[in-house]
């Protein structure tokens, strides 16, 4: 009924003439990681790939929870809000669902965003708030030196577990398909093109966007993600999502299953036209869902890339919507005219 | 038939019914009409937790009582001079409320033996000796009102719903009542179901007929309009004047409202109210917890919006982190907490004053937050406003400590001015305030000590804030000892240099000894207690507190001008433990938690104690 | 390691030898819902199931938050607990973990569950913990009078919504097999043996156990799910899913779709063997989400039933077992030892 | 060359160094040589909330004090006399704090102009006039140890890493440390890379044949052992002897624990160490957050468990809703709050008080809880097993208030008999407490005011529990007024009631003027500047809160037979605000909020003031 939801992405949000660069971005913080981080390679990334949005920068907000990798906003030459362990997505929602020429981008961890903060991530997203949030998965609560996460393998010896975690861990991508999200995918801070690349689509996309980016903590879960870093094998195990081709790794492809599911197989038993072509517009998130449980066991095929990522209304552009209607329906808001709106009498 | 007309300067009715009997309505439409006649009045709904609770259980009772006079009051009265009771459930459970000789109209329908067990009656009270003290007009309403109806196409059990209007009409005659506003909201009410419109219609009129006409009633009575300060009148409760209050400070203060709330009893109806008022650029989300909403809240306040929170006290607690949070980073923002009975879970739907303590303290680390109360339905309005001048102002959370009673109640209302209302507007930050050209977002106002509001979208103004300690002017994450006793102190000394206005003393001949103070929802009982000893020709004085923090600066000297100082709440002696830490003066308390409203006589005794003390 | 984990169910609980009837289960508190309200069907229904399983009253625990539903355990003769809004999955696991000697139910509404208590909800699920996770879903507030919840449909006119909800709500099913639950199911309030029979496999499964109960709440939602009870439609919409059998309903049928899901057809169209059969058992969680997704668009078709049981250990079990594993490396604990255990100095 | 050897009775020694340099561990080695030894000690560990800052950043300066003495002693100690700075950041961090005339052992091989610069030092202070005031020891620290394990078979970064024993060895043999506890260690800590045990063990000895053989030192030092009541002692820090104190507390209430914990710093190390020790039947069970953290405790409390959980400040903030709930359910339940500085995330690894009044208020409606806190690291032991004999026999939640400051520092600990521990244990209800044989959940105790606690699997006493108000006795659900103000009084009432010890005064000629009062950690600097006032000949009396919930019976008493009563703490006045409402005394309040514990000193000044004003 408007031209809001004519917008996708960041449509609504004031693009800027200025050419920007990298160095736009920094802050003049210093950045206060662990030497190795992988949080470092996510914020170059970040930096980088920032410019190309042609925004204003001024318009452009990093809401935070608590956590090593909550620190991120203080590294941003844009506004920033690091807020309390688990509460950026309810925070972001009200600055996102009020502002909706912002664009609002949530950086949170495995325990902020999964442990403390599940329930604002899972209604954020069911309710669509046009939000880029960051998961930075380490499965590891760095901050406060290494207690198992949500995300942490079962049997996990840490200093909380020390004869073994016992809590089946959750899979971020089925949680938050499972929560409805429109958009969601996962990358990694290794490999830069792939975070940039999934980082424009999830900027391109109007509504929630969750992103799991798998972050080494070389200090507290050195080395997590591996085997998707190791020449030997990453090219084998990694399955590259990208809408309308087929999924495969250098080795394996992705095909339907007898059982009626998915399964992976050999590339080279199979022909081309039974690979499962990537519909990452698929209304129905079953296939989406299916795909992130390929990762069971561990490791052995990983699907990178985008998930899922259907367009459906952005929460604050319904929001202004209704608004709107309310104006053309009965005029703008008048105080007056309120306060006389009920049952009144004069006295004297 | 001429009947006698008997007037009265006020009059107390408390209607009682099952919670599905529609006394609420009943009362609201008694209100209203009473409120058109030009009566002063105030209103005390009574409802229970349940929904539904089983019909004719003593759970189950849902009340309303109006008190209405020739003159301003101040409290929805102590003791009903009439108690309407739809059923047996009803008489028992407000019986025990009701002096002896007041008047009892009773639906006999609904005395059955069935009914009568359910509440434990052996026999029917309006049948033996037991309710001789009083005056029982024993009114078979339910069969009355079918009778009424036979002409129409309705159902019995139809017909007997319209029993409550039946007896609307009835109450109506007896106390003179205009009847056009309720026929009008009927047909208004029940406009796609014309047949039902009529019915209601008719059960009113048959009810107010069978007064005149009946010799039940061999009486009625005037109760003549009071002479109110001249203006244009509305009945509102707290809860409405609140919500109005809220949109008046987002037009006041040129700043969209964003409401973050999470529905509990007794605030949602806020959350409801703001949820109809969209064209005023007021957005209202309805948050996953109260977490959330305190969250959202906040962050539209980042944003340049004015965030608001409306809760109850469980819901408080929960917001406790996050009103920290807006506590360091210095954003506006407005906790409405109606408070009700705790601990926990408490009584939901009752009224209470504790949590006065858990609003000043009840947060991690200092994190001073300053407090206004409102003190009446009305005042509802004007504290919003208040609080939303202090958190833009100051840049600060504000709670707002409404309570159940202030919210459900009602009284008239004389609406304002909207070109008296305060402009409470403050301008976002949008230059530079650094010596060399960069911008510092702790850099404070040198009165206020504010810090500057610089909004997303400003150009040149990006910082970054959060909960860790800051660097005072910077705003840079700091761990330097120095810097966080500085910050500290600036977050206290900022609180406690707000600019509120004087304790006013009611004290006419400036010569009590005693001094009666009280915050919030009990002043209106207070004030009629104090009322009471005048009229005996006793003497006391009153002050009441609107502001809890910081304190009214002349707090000590009117508390130490007094022989004695009583301090009645509805709590443990939150005020009070505040006060004697402050002052030193060893107030007295006067504490009931009964989940009610005080009495204008229980306190009138217990204000009289204290000037006969030693 | 230890026997504890052959125990399925409620193995664990003592069995009484007095015969039990519906009666020894109602507390002498008087029931206080509206009339009609579909809890005291629930109710009833389970009063006269609890018999059947043959344990100590003394040793089952209804814990419940705040809600209509919630006021449940008040009357049940059995041990209770009304806490507080959202947070009976915590209290429950606290008490399960500790106590497996005990039958822990813990009774929800939709907004209880998914709103203010989502993360103990989605947390006790992946833990495993062995709880019977009763989720009223009446798809409204019903307590505080009628606000939409996060099940209520989009455009749901509420006191606090009066132009419409804006967000999409959740699929419980969905939400919990995304959050790695072990054992979800669905039935309604007014088909007493299917909820029993529910029930029943809930109770016989060791580890959380999820079920949705379609509850009308008549005040402030009637007739949600009056499709699924009009003798009109309700067999033709209603798809049975019992473990082991073709999933159909009286005329329609669930098969794998080309795109690599699964659809619902006519069920003469298509031949036995091209039907789904029903696997609850499957590992892998992928087509028991697809199964969930069916009910898109709403009451188009609805699978009730047992949608996913998968052995998975149980978190009280592991727990106690570690507990064990370290008396039997150590020995029990002994305090003295305990003190004596760094580096100590005599001193006189 | 003999070196001269020169008597003290007390040293205070700080190593500071990058967060990698192993201060931690170093100070930690120092320490228990020190404790062998038969020192009485106390140390104060500070780290930085970053895990790793970048190197050679003042934000990464990580250092460790120790106090030793031939004495008892009772605080790390104000400033110390040496400083051992591994890189230009540790020194100007810490210069401050390190009087004119002190040591300063510096690691010249970290002096490089980059390292300078990074903390902007524009001159290599080693070199230029402005550490003339201070006696500088330059030691190439890290090219010594390099040089002496040129033997080994190391990368040179691993053998630069064993700088910080080069160091320890250095500093043990300049304070006639004993070595073997130290080599021991090395060897077992490395049991699996022998090579870098040995390593390490030749960098230690290489240091300390460096202060034997150098002439940079020219005298050593030697602090006699202390005469220390007999006993068998370890030293040990405030979390672990918490953590040992809630173990003990299961063994002597005879239930088992149960934890409910999310990670928080300074909380977590209790988590950590309790769930080192399951062979004692222990469950810990970390949980999503710390709603569910305190939930899950108070499930488990409900079916007979020691229900504990460990936080800090946001996340008591977060758990207030439930506590509120063990407040009505009346179960026995430990909160134990490591208090840090706040508000909201504040300065999470720093310490403060300011927790006090949440714990007191922090919560909706009228629930009070009891309150204890430990005065040192040890007691932290002795507090938690009185806070879980209150729990248990009161039946009621707890708050336990640790703070950062006896979190991470530590002291020799006297060995408790285990036969000398209180049993605390209390029967669980097995049977009726009902005239007519029912069971009444509400039927209170006579003495203690504590309901019933009958747990699941209790046949015959099946009842239901719940946070809606309840009815005195049969505890169903009740919202009657009266019922109501009786059950809130009767809560208050239960705690008010619990018997804890009088307050006892050290006044030992029994007429000092003023009387110094404090709670928990403050403790020992305020009876150190109180030794010191002594020791000029001053007089002032001490009194130590332990339990701030209930106070003590005599307090009042206590407070009013001074003349002045001085309360230092480390928040802006929040106990002095409770003792000021209760006993209108006007209490001094002294207060600094820098994220530190007070200095002796510091303190010594203030009370002279008092003493000397007016
Ligand atoms: C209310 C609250 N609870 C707990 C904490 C302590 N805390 C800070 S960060 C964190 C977890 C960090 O893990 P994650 O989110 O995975 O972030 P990472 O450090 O691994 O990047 C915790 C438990 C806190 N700051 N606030
Ligand atoms: C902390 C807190 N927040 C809010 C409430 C108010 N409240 C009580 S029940 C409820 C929602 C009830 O909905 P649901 O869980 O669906 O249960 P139903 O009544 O529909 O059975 C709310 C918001 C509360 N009691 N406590
Ligand atoms: S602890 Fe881990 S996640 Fe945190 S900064 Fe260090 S390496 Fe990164
Ligand atoms: S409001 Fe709805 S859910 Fe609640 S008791 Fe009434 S009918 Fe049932
Ligand atoms: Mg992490
Ligand atoms: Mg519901």
């Amino acid at each position: 009924m408007t031209e809001l939801l004519n917008g996708r992405g960041l449509s609504l949000v004031p693009k800027t003439d200025v050419k920007q660069g990298l160095k736009d971005f920094k802050s003049d913080q210093e950045v206060r990681w662990c030497p190795g981080c992988g949080d470092y390679a996510i914020l170059a990334a970040v930096q980088s790939f920032l410019p190309e949005l042609g925004l204003k920068r001024e318009n452009i907000v990093f809401v935070s929870g608590i956590g090593c990798s909550s620190r991120f906003p203080y590294y941003l030459n844009t506004y920033g809000f690091h807020s309390i362990h688990g509460r950026a997505p309810a925070i972001a929602t009200g600055l996102a669902a009020s502002r909706p020429d912002l664009s609002v981008w949530v950086i949170t961890g495995d325990g902020d965003a999964l442990s403390i903060g599940g329930n604002h991530l899972i209604h954020a997203l069911r309710r669509n708030v046009n939000l880029n949030i960051l998961l930075f998965n380490n499965r590891i609560y760095g901050l406060t030196k290494g207690q198992y996460s949500p995300t942490s393998e079962v049997g996990k010896i840490t200093k909380s577990t020390p004869m073994g975690s016992l809590d089946k861990p959750f899979n971020p991508i089925s949680l938050a398909i499972g929560a409805e999200a429109s958009f969601v995918a996962r990358t990694i801070d290794s490999d830069r093109k792939h975070l940039q690349s999934v980082l424009r689509e999830a900027t391109a996309h109007r509504g929630a966007s969750l992103v799991e980016i798998y972050q080494n903590c070389n200090i507290f879960n050195d080395n997590a993600f591996e085997p998707l870093k190791d020449p030997e094998v990453r090219d084998d195990i990694t399955l590259r999502l990208e809408h309308g081709q087929p999924i495969v790794s250098a080795s394996k492809a992705v095909v339907r299953a007898a059982s009626g599911g998915i399964e992976v197989v050999a590339r080279d038993g199979v022909s081309e036209d039974e690979i499962l072509v990537h519909d990452a517009h698929n209304p129905d998130p079953s296939i989406a869902f299916a795909l992130s449980r390929l990762d069971e066991p561990a490791f052995e095929h990983v699907p990178i890339g985008v998930f899922r990522s259907v367009d459906r209304p952005s929460y604050e552009v319904a929001m202004a919507e209704q608004m709107e209607e309310a104006v053309q329906q009965k005029g703008p808001g008048d105080l007056s005219e309120l306060l006389l709106g009920g049952d009144t009498w004069r006295i004297g | 038939m001429t009947k006698q007309v008997q007037q009265l300067d006020r009059v107390i009715i408390r209607f009682a019914g099952d919670s599905g009997d529609g006394m609420q309505l009943t009362g609201d439409r008694f209100t209203a009409g009473t409120a058109e006649f030009g009566n002063d009045l105030s209103t005390l709904p009574n409802f229970p937790a349940e929904i539904r609770a089983p019909a004719g259980t003593l759970p189950g009772v849902s009340s309303f009582q109006l008190h209405f006079a020739d003159h301003d009051i101040l409290t929805p009265g102590d003791a009903p001079n009439v108690l309407v009771a739809m059923n047996p459930a009803a008489l028992k459970a407000n019986l025990g409320d009701l002096p002896r000789g007041s008047d009892i109209i009773a639906n006999t329908d609904e005395f059955t033996k069935r009914n009568l067990q359910k509440v434990g009656y052996a026999a029917n009270p309006l049948e033996d000796d037991s309710l001789s003290e009083w005056r029982v007009h024993a009114v078979p309403l339910t069969s009355l009102t079918v009778k009424a109806l036979e002409g129409f196409d309705l159902s019995k059990k139809d017909a007997e719903r319209s029993k409550n209007m039946f007896a609307l009409g009835l109450l109506s005659w007896l106390y003179h009542r205009p009847t056009e506003h309720t026929i009008k909201f009927l047909e208004q009410k029940f406009a796609k179901k014309p047949e039902i419109a009529k019915a209601n219609i008719a059960a009113f009129q048959a009810g107010w007929n069978y007064g005149e006409t009946t010799e039940s009633f061999s009486v009625s009575y005037e109760v003549k309009p009071a002479q109110l300060t001249p203006g244009i009148y509305r009945n509102i409760s707290g809860n409405q004047a609140l919500a109005y209050g809220l949109i008046a400070a987002s037009v006041q203060s040129k700043l969209p409202l964003f409401l973050g709330s999470y529905p509990i009893t007794p605030a949602s109806d806020i959350l409801h109210e703001l949820s109809k008022h969209k064209k005023f650029g007021i957005r209202t989300f309805q948050a996953e917890d109260e977490i959330a909403g305190v969250g959202a809240a906040l962050g539209a306040a980042f944003g340049g919006a004015l965030g608001v929170t409306t809760t109850s006290g469980p819901g408080v607690a929960l917001k406790a982190e996050t009103v920290g949070l807006a506590v360091t980073t210095e954003l506006p923002l407005i906790i409405v907490d109606v408070q009700r009975a705790g601990p926990s879970t408490g009584m939901p739907t009752k009224t209470e004053q504790t949590d006065l303590l858990m609003a000043m303290f009840g947060r991690n680390g200092e994190s001073p937050v300053p407090i206004v109360a409102p003190m009446s339905p009305c005042d509802c309005f004007d504290a919003a406003i208040e609080a939303a001048r202090i958190a833009v102002k100051y840049r600060t959370p504000v709670m707002l400590l409404s309570d159940g009673y202030l919210a459900n109640g009602s009284e008239p209302w004389r609406l304002p001015e909207v070109s008296d209302l305060p402009d409470i507007s403050q301008e976002f930050t949008t230059t530079p305030n650094g010596d060399d050209g960069e911008f510092l977002p702790y850099k404070r106002d040198a009165e206020t000590l504010a810090r500057p509001w610089a909004i997303p979208g400003t150009a040149g103004l990006e910082h970054r804030i959060g909960g860790i300690e800051k660097a005072d002017g910077t705003g840079n994450i700091s761990y330097d000892p120095d810097n966080h006793d500085l910050m500290v102190r600036s977050r206290a000394a900022k609180i406690a240099g707000i600019d509120v206005p004087d304790l006013e003393v009611d004290d006419p001949d400036a010569d009590a000894k005693v001094l009666v103070i009280g915050w919030g929802s009990t002043y209106g009982p207070i004030a009629a207690a104090i009322r009471r000893i005048r009229r005996n020709g006793g003497k006391a004085a009153q002050a009441h507190f609107r502001h809890l923090n910081p304190l009214p600066a002349n707090t000590g000297e009117v508390l130490k001008r007094y022989d004695k100082v009583l301090l009645p709440e509805i709590n443990l002696g939150q005020l009070a433990l505040l006060l004697r830490a402050r002052y030193l003066v060893d107030v007295i308390s006067y504490n009931r938690v009964r989940g009610l409203p005080f009495k204008a006589e229980e306190l009138a005794g217990v204000i009289q104690d204290v000037i006969d003390s030693d």
